[in-house]
C-alpha cells in the first residue's frame, strides 16, 4: 500500500492468523468431554488418598468402583434398580396419559379450560412430594401410594406442557386448515396434535426427572426395595459406600432415561431442527 | 462450667438423663447440659460423627457398628435399657380378634408382623429371630414390614397387620383399648438384651474429666431410678420427671405400664452384644462383624462407680 | 361459522348493493370489520365494497394495516364481517371454492414438503397415486423438487414461501387469494414466480385476489389494481391496467403508460402514508 | 341474490350470528375463574357431608378452614411458616448466585464450557434430593444441611437456564456490538447479561419450585420447625386436619413465592412482550 | 482479530492487485472466503476485488447466497478473509470508521428505541446531554419519534428496520455498509426512506457500500451497481448509473436508459438464479 497520506487505514490479514496449541486442542471437544470427568475422578481419589478430603463421607472412587462391580454379581442390586424402574414407569404412564389427553382437550376447548384453569393453576405449585403423607393416608405404604405419587407429579408437568402447546399453536396453522376446510378430527390429527408434540416431550422430560426425584422420596417408605431404599437404608445404617453405588445408579437411571426419551422424541418429531451446536463465542 | 450436648430420644428409657438434669446432678458436677431430642438411629450417628453431640442416649445396633467401623470415634459407655427380668419394656402384641390363634411362636407362620427398624439391625430384629427360631420359622416364612410405632398401633387397629412388636406405654394403650392383646413381654423371649446404652462422642472423650463427672451425674440418676421403682425413693418425683420429659404425657400410664431396665452400675451386658453382632451378621444386616472391644468402654462406669459406691 | 349454500338459498340480508351481474365471481358489498382490542374498538375496514368477474385477476395495494389482509380473510370465510356481505359463485362443487395463500410462513413445520404441497388433496382423501403426480408438477414450477422429501426447517424462507404458494395451487380451487405471497421472496425468484403465476393464470382462468406493497408487481400481473385508503380501510381508486398479455416485467419498463400508471398508483399511496 | 344458474354460492352473514347463552357467560372469564374453585369446593363439602368422601382423609373444607382460621392466631402456625420461608429462601440464595456467575462464566467462556459441561451434563439428572442423606452426613441435620440441599437443586437448575441464555444468543447482537467496537465488559453489560436474563429468570422459576420441594423433603428430617415438618408428622399421628392446613400454606407459599417472582421479572426485564392473553381457538 | 493500522505499517501481505489511487476509501483485493460446514467446505467468496471512491455510493446485486453478506462481513473487519486484503481509509480518528446495518433484525430487544439508536455514542462515552438531539433527529428522520421510550417488541418489522437504520446514521461513520436495509419494508416506506438516505449522503458524503435484491433499488441509490455471480461469488459486471441527482425513484420510471440497464441487470442476474 504506498498511499503518501497521514490517513489511518484499517487491514485485514490475507489469512487467517494461527491460533495458540492449546486453543486447538480445546476445539476437539471430545478430548475434554472425556479428560473432564476421569480428571475429576483422578483428583477425588488422590485428595482422599491424601486425606484431604474425608474417606468416611467421600470414599475414594476406584473402592466405589469395585463395590459397585462386585455388588452387580449379586442380583440384589438389580432387583432394587428394578422397582425403581418399575415404579417410575408405571407412575410415568399413569400421570403422562391423562396428562396428554386432558391437556389437549383444555387446549382446544376453551369452556374446559376455563372451568379447570384455576383449580389446577392452584394445585400446580404445591410441591406434590407435600401430598405424599395424605396419600400414604389413602392408599396405604404399598405400591400403589408409589404409582399414585409419582403419577400426579408426572401428570401434573405434562398437564401444563401440553396445555402450553395447544395453547400456543401458531394461529396462521388453524387458519390453513380452517381454509382447507379441514374436518374437526382432520384439524386434530394434523394439525393440533402434531404441532403440540414437542411441548408434550418438554413435558415428558419434565416429568420423567420429577418422577425420579419423587420415587427416591418414596422409597423412604414402607418398603424394603428399590435404589431409593438403598440409600435411605445406607444412610440409618451408616454404610457410605453402599449409598453411593446406589446413588450411581439412580444418576445413571436419570441420564439414561432422558437419553432414551430424547430418542424417542427425535424418532417421533423428525421435522425438528436438530440442536444447535455449541458456540464459541 | 463444662458444656455438654447430650442427645436423647424423649424415652422413658432416657430417664437417668433427665433424672441428672432436674435433680441437679450435672450441676453438682460442675457440667452444663444442654439436650437434644433425636428422632432415629442415623440422626445419634450423624450427629455423634459431626461434633454437634457430644453424648447420646441410643441403640447399639447396626448403625452404631458400622459407623465405627468405618472410623467414627464414639464408645458405647453404659447401661441405658435393657429387658431386666420383669422388665418387659417391649412387647409382642396381637390383633385381639387373632389372640386365641396365634398362641406358639409356630402360630405366626403366614402372619404378618410389623416391627420398627426392620432391617436396619435393630436389637427387636434379634429378639424376633429368637422368637422365631423356637418356633423352627425363619423371617421369610411370614410377612415382616418396617414402620413407626404409632403406625403399628394404628394398622392393628385397622386390622392391616396381625402382630406387632410396640414399646411402653402404646402396649399398655392398644391393650386398655381393646385393639390388641399382649403376647410376650421381650424379658421373657430375649432377658438381659441390650438395646439401650449411653455413648461418647469424640467431643467428649477428648476431655476425660468431664467424661468421668458426667458418667457419675448419669450414675447417680440411674441409682435414683431403681430406687425408686423398687419403692425406696419417690416414684412421684421420677413420674413428674417422666411427664414433663418423656412422650409419655400421661401420669396415669406410669400406675400400670412395664419400665425398663437400667443396671444401677451401668454395667453393659456385652455377652449379649456380642450375640447380637453375630446374629446381624448372620442375618445381612451388618457386612462385616465388628470387634466389641474397640467399641466398648467400660471404664468410665467403673471409675464412677468406684467414687460413688467411696462416697456413700 | 362458514357456510356454503346453494344459491337459491342464498342469504335475504344481502347487502344493499343489489344487483350482481352475471359474469361476477366474488361481490363484497359494503362490508365493515371492528376488532375489539381491549377496551378500544379498532376499526379495520369501513363500507367496502368489490366486484370481481370471472377469471379476472385484481390487485390491492394499500399502506401497511389498512386492512387488506382483513378483507382477504373474511372473503375466505376466515373471518365474519362486522357489516356488510360476501358472496363468491361457486361453480363446480367438486373443486375447493377458494384457497389462501398466508402473509407469514404458514407451511406446517411438521410436514415434508411433499405432504404439505398435498394437504388439501389429501383432507379430501384423493389417493395416494393421484396426488403425487400433482404435487411434482407443482414442486418443480415452484423450484423444488430437489427439496420434496425435506422438513422446512431446511428450507429458507423464500423457499418456504415458495412452498406454500404450490400448495394454493395444487389445492386447485376456483379462487386464489394470495396475501403479499412473494414479499419474503428476493427480486429474482420473485419475477420468475409471478411470471409462473401469469402462465398458471393463463391455463386454468382462475380469479385471482392478490394483494402486495409493490405497484411493480401490481402492475405486471393484473387487470385492476385496487388501491385501499389508510385505516379504516376503503376502496380508494379502481384502475384498469390494460398491458397486453403475455406480460414479462421487464419489457414493460419501457412503456410510458406504466411508468404514468406506476406514478399514479405511488402519489395515492405516499398521500395514505405520509401519516405514518 | 338474483343469479338464475344452478351455480352454488358461498354467503357470509352480514352481521355477527347471536352466541348461544351460555357461551356468552364463558367469555367471562373472571365468571368461571372464580366459580370453579368455589363450586369445586362446595362440592367437597357436600360429597363428605353425604359420606361419599372419608372424612378421615378429606376433611370438610369449611372444617378445615375453621382448624386454619383457629390456628393462624396463634403464633406456632407463623413460626413454622417462617423457619419454612427462610430455609427456602437462604438455601435459593445459596444456590442462585453462583449458579447465575457460574452460568455466565461458562457461557462466555468455551473452554471452561467445554471443561465443566461433562462433569455437570453427569451431575444433573441425579435427583439431587438422593443426595440428602450424604448432605445429612456432612453437615450434620441442623439448618445448614437444608440450606445445602436447597442450594444444591437451585444451583443446578440456575446454572443450567444462565448456561442456555449466554449461548443461544443471538449471534447477531454479538455481531453489532462488535461492529460498534464494544469494549469486553460493554459487551458483557449492554449484551451477554440482558439477554440471558429472560433465560435467568426461567431457572429462578424451576429454581424456586424446586426449592419448596427440597424444603419440605427435609423437613421430615431432624427438625421440630416448619410446614414440611408439620405434614410429615401429621402423618404420623393421624392429623389429617393439621397436615391440610400446612398443606394449605405450603400451597400458597408455592403460588405467592412464583407472584412475587414474576412481579420482580417484570420489573426487571421491561422489554419483554406480554404474555399473550388465553386463546378462543 | 481486528486492527487498525496507521497506513505506513500497511499490511505486506497486501494482495497483488497493486496500485491503490488516492482517491480511494475501500480497496478489496483477491478476497476469498470458504466456510467449514461440517465436513464439506463451502467456498462463499472467490479472486473477488473492489475499489470504492470516497464518497461514493456503490450498490452490489447478486442471487440469493452468492456470498454478498459475507463480503459486507469481512469489510466490516466482522470476519475473516480467507485469502486476499481489506483496506479502509481512516480519515477521522474520532469518528467511527464502518458501521454496518445487519440483514436480520438486529436492534436489541432489551433497550428502548432511543436506548438503541445512541448505542454507539453511549459506547463512546458521549455525555446523555449529546447524545439526545443526534438520536433525536434520526428518530424523526425514520418516522419513529413517537416510539422513542417504545421497546422493540411493541414495533412491526418495518419498525425495527428502521430503527437499526438510525443506529447506523446516530453513529455517524465514515462507511456505512447497509445488507438489504429496506427488504422488510413496504414499498412505500421502503422509497420514503430510500430518498431519506440519499439526502444524507448527499449531506454527509459518506461511503456506503450497500446490499440489495432489489434492482429498481440499486438504480435509485447508487453511483455503482456491482453485479455478483452464484456462489462462489465474484464480481461479474461494474456498472456506472448515472441519472442525474437529486434523484426520485418515480421521475426515473419514464427515463428510457431506467429500463435498459434494469433489463440488462435482470438478464445477468437470471443467467445465475436459472439454476436456484
Ligand atoms: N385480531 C385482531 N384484533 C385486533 N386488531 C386487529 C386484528 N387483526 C387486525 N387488526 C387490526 O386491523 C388493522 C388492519 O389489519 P390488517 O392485517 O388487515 O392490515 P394489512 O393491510 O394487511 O397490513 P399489512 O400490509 O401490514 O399486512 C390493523 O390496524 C390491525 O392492527
Ligand atoms: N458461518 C457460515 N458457515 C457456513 N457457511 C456459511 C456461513 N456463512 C455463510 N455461509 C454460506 O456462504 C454462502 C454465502 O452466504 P451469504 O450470507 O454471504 O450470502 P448472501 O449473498 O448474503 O445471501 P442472501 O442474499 O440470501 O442474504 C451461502 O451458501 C451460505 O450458506
Ligand atoms: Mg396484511
Ligand atoms: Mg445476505
Amino acid at each position: 500500500m504506498r498511499i503518501a497520506t497521514a490517513d489511518e487505514v484499517r487491514v485485514l490479514p490475507d489469512d487467517t492468523a494461527g491460533e495458540p496449541a492449546w486453543k486447538k486442542l480445546t476445539r476437539q471437544g471430545w478430548f475434554l468431554a472425556v479428560a473432564s470427568p476421569v480428571l475429576m475422578l483422578v483428583l477425588w481419589e488422590i485428595l482422599v488418598r491424601v486425606k484431604l478430603l474425608d474417606a468416611r463421607f467421600f470414599p475414594m472412587p476406584s473402592v466405589v468402583i469395585q463395590d459397585l462391580l462386585t455388588q452387580a454379581m449379586h442380583k440384589e442390586l438389580w432387583i432394587h434398580t428394578g422397582y425403581t424402574i418399575s415404579r417410575m414407569l408405571i407412575g410415568f404412564v399413569l400421570g403422562a396419559i391423562p396428562g396428554v389427553l386432558l391437556g389437549i382437550a383444555m387446549g382446544l376447548s376453551p369452556v374446559l379450560r376455563q372451568l379447570l384453569q384455576p383449580a389446577i393453576a392452584a394445585i400446580y405449585p404445591i410441591p406434590k412430594v407435600a401430598l405424599f403423607p395424605l396419600i400414604m393416608l389413602m392408599f396405604g405404604l404399598g405400591e400403589s401410594s408409589k404409582w399414585v405419587i409419582v403419577g400426579v407429579a408426572v401428570f401434573f408437568q405434562v398437564l401444563m406442557a401440553t396445555l402450553a402447546g395447544v395453547v400456543n399453536i401458531e394461529r396462521v396453522y388453524l387458519d390453513v386448515a380452517a381454509d382447507f376446510r379441514a374436518r374437526r378430527w382432520q384439524a386434530y390429527r394434523t394439525i393440533a396434535l402434531p404441532a403440540a408434540l414437542p411441548f408434550i416431550f418438554t413435558g415428558f422430560q419434565l416429568g420423567l426427572g420429577m418422577s425420579l426425584i419423587v420415587v427416591v422420596i418414596a422409597e423412604n417408605f414402607g418398603t424394603e426395595k428399590g435404589l431409593g431404599y438403598v440409600i435411605w437404608h445406607s444412610w440409618q445404617i451408616f454404610e457410605v459406600r453402599d449409598m453411593y453405588v446406589a446413588l450411581i445408579l439412580v444418576a445413571l437411571l436419570g441420564y439414561l432415561s432422558q437419553l432414551l426419551l430424547a430418542r424417542i422424541e427425535r424418532a417421533v418429531i423428525p421435522w425438528r431442527r436438530p440442536v444447535r451446536q455449541n458456540l464459541n463465542t | 462450667q463444662d458444656k455438654v450436648k447430650v442427645g436423647a430420644y424423649s424415652s422413658v428409657s432416657d430417664a437417668p438423663l433427665y433424672i441428672a438434669l432436674e435433680k441437679g446432678f450435672f450441676k453438682e458436677q460442675g457440667l452444663d447440659v444442654e439436650m437434644v431430642k433425636i428422632d432415629s438411629g442415623a440422626a445419634l450417628t450423624t450427629l455423634l460423627s459431626t461434633g454437634d453431640l457430644d453424648a447420646s442416649g441410643g441403640s447399639p445396633g447396626a448403625g452404631v457398628y458400622n459407623a465405627v467401623r468405618q472410623g467414627l470415634q464414639f464408645k458405647i459407655v453404659a447401661d441405658k435399657g435393657s429387658t431386666l427380668p420383669g422388665h418387659g419394656y417391649f412387647a409382642f402384641v396381637v390383633r385381639k380378634d387373632l389372640a386365641d390363634q396365634i398362641k406358639t411362636p409356630a402360630d405366626l407362620k403366614d402372619r404378618s408382623l410389623a416391627v420398627t427398624g426392620y432391617k436396619v439391625g435393630a436389637s427387636s430384629e434379634v429378639t424376633i429371630g429368637k422368637l422365631l427360631a423356637s418356633g423352627g420359622l425363619k423371617e421369610s416364612d411370614l410377612k415382616m414390614t418396617n414402620m413407626t410405632f404409632g403406625d403399628i398401633a394404628a394398622a392393628l387397629g385397622t386390622k392391616k397387620i396381625d402382630v406387632g412388636v410396640l414399646i411402653e406405654p402404646l402396649v399398655t394403650q392398644v391393650e386398655a383399648q381393646g385393639i390388641a392383646t399382649i403376647w410376650k413381654r421381650a424379658d421373657t423371649v430375649y432377658p438381659n438384651q441390650q438395646y439401650g446404652a449411653l455413648m461418647y462422642g469424640p467431643g467428649i472423650i477428648k476431655r476425660q474429666a468431664v467424661a468421668d463427672k458426667f458418667m457419675v451425674a448419669y450414675l447417680k440418676a440411674a441409682r435414683f431410678y431403681n430406687a425408686a421403682l423398687a419403692g425406696k425413693a419417690s416414684k412421684d418425683e421420677l413420674v413428674q420427671i417422666l411427664t414433663k420429659h418423656t412422650t409419655v404425657k400421661n401420669p396415669e400410664l406410669y400406675k400400670t405400664m412395664k419400665f425398663p431396665g437400667i443396671h444401677p452400675d451401668g454395667k453393659l451386658n456385652t455377652a449379649g452384644m456380642a450375640e447380637d453382632v453375630k446374629w446381624w451378621h448372620a442375618n445381612g444386616r451388618m457386612k462385616e462383624e465388628v470387634k466389641l472391644s474397640d467399641i466398648v468402654d467400660q471404664s468410665y462406669a467403673e471409675r464412677a462407680k468406684k467414687q460413688l459406691d467411696a462416697s456413700r | 361459522m362458514l357456510r356454503v349454500d346453494p344459491l337459491d338459498k342464498a342469504n335475504p340480508r344481502d347487502g344493499g348493493g343489489g344487483a350482481v351481474s352475471a359474469g361476477t365471481k366474488i361481490a363484497v358489498r359494503g362490508l365493515a370489520k371492528q376488532f375489539q382490542a381491549g377496551a378500544a374498538t379498532v376499526s379495520a375496514l369501513e363500507g367496502c365494497s368489490i366486484d370481481v368477474a370471472e377469471g379476472e385477476f385484481v390487485t390491492i395495494v394499500g399502506p401497511s394495516g389498512c386492512g387488506k389482509t382483513t378483507l382477504l380473510r373474511i372473503v375466505a370465510g376466515l373471518e365474519t364481517p362486522s357489516q356488510g356481505s360476501v358472496s363468491i359463485r361457486h361453480r363446480d362443487a367438486g373443486k375447493p371454492l377458494s384457497t389462501m395463500v398466508f402473509q407469514e410462513t404458514s407451511i406446517f413445520p411438521w410436514m415434508t414438503v411433499r405432504a404439505n404441497v398435498g394437504y388439501g388433496l389429501m383432507l379430501r382423501d384423493v389417493p395416494r397415486a393421484q396426488i403425487d403426480p400433482v404435487v411434482d408438477k407443482f414442486l418443480a414450477l415452484t423450484g423444488l423438487e430437489r427439496f420434496a422429501d425435506a422438513y422446512p426447517y431446511q428450507l429458507s424462507g423464500g423457499m418456504k414461501q415458495r412452498a406454500s404458494v404450490a400448495r394454493a395451487f395444487a389445492n386447485d380451487p376456483e379462487v386464489l387469494l394470495m396475501d403479499e405471497p412473494f414479499a419474503a421472496l428476493d427480486e429474482q425468484n420473485k419475477i420468475l414466480l409471478q411470471e409462473e403465476l401469469l402462465r398458471i393464470w393463463g391455463e386454468t382462468r382462475k380469479t385471482v385476489l392478490f394483494i402486495t406493497h409493490s405497484i411493480d408487481e401490481a402492475l405486471v400481473l393484473s387487470d385492476r389494481v385496487l388501491v385501499m385508503s389508510a385505516r379504516p380501510g376503503r376502496i380508494k381508486a379502481d384502475l384498469r391496467v390494460n398491458f397486453p398479455r403475455p406480460r414479462a416485467a421487464m419489457d414493460l419498463r419501457g412503456d410510458p403508460d406504466y411508468a404514468r400508471l406506476s406514478r399514479e398508483i405511488w402519489l395515492m399511496l405516499r398521500e395514505e402514508v405520509v401519516g405514518r
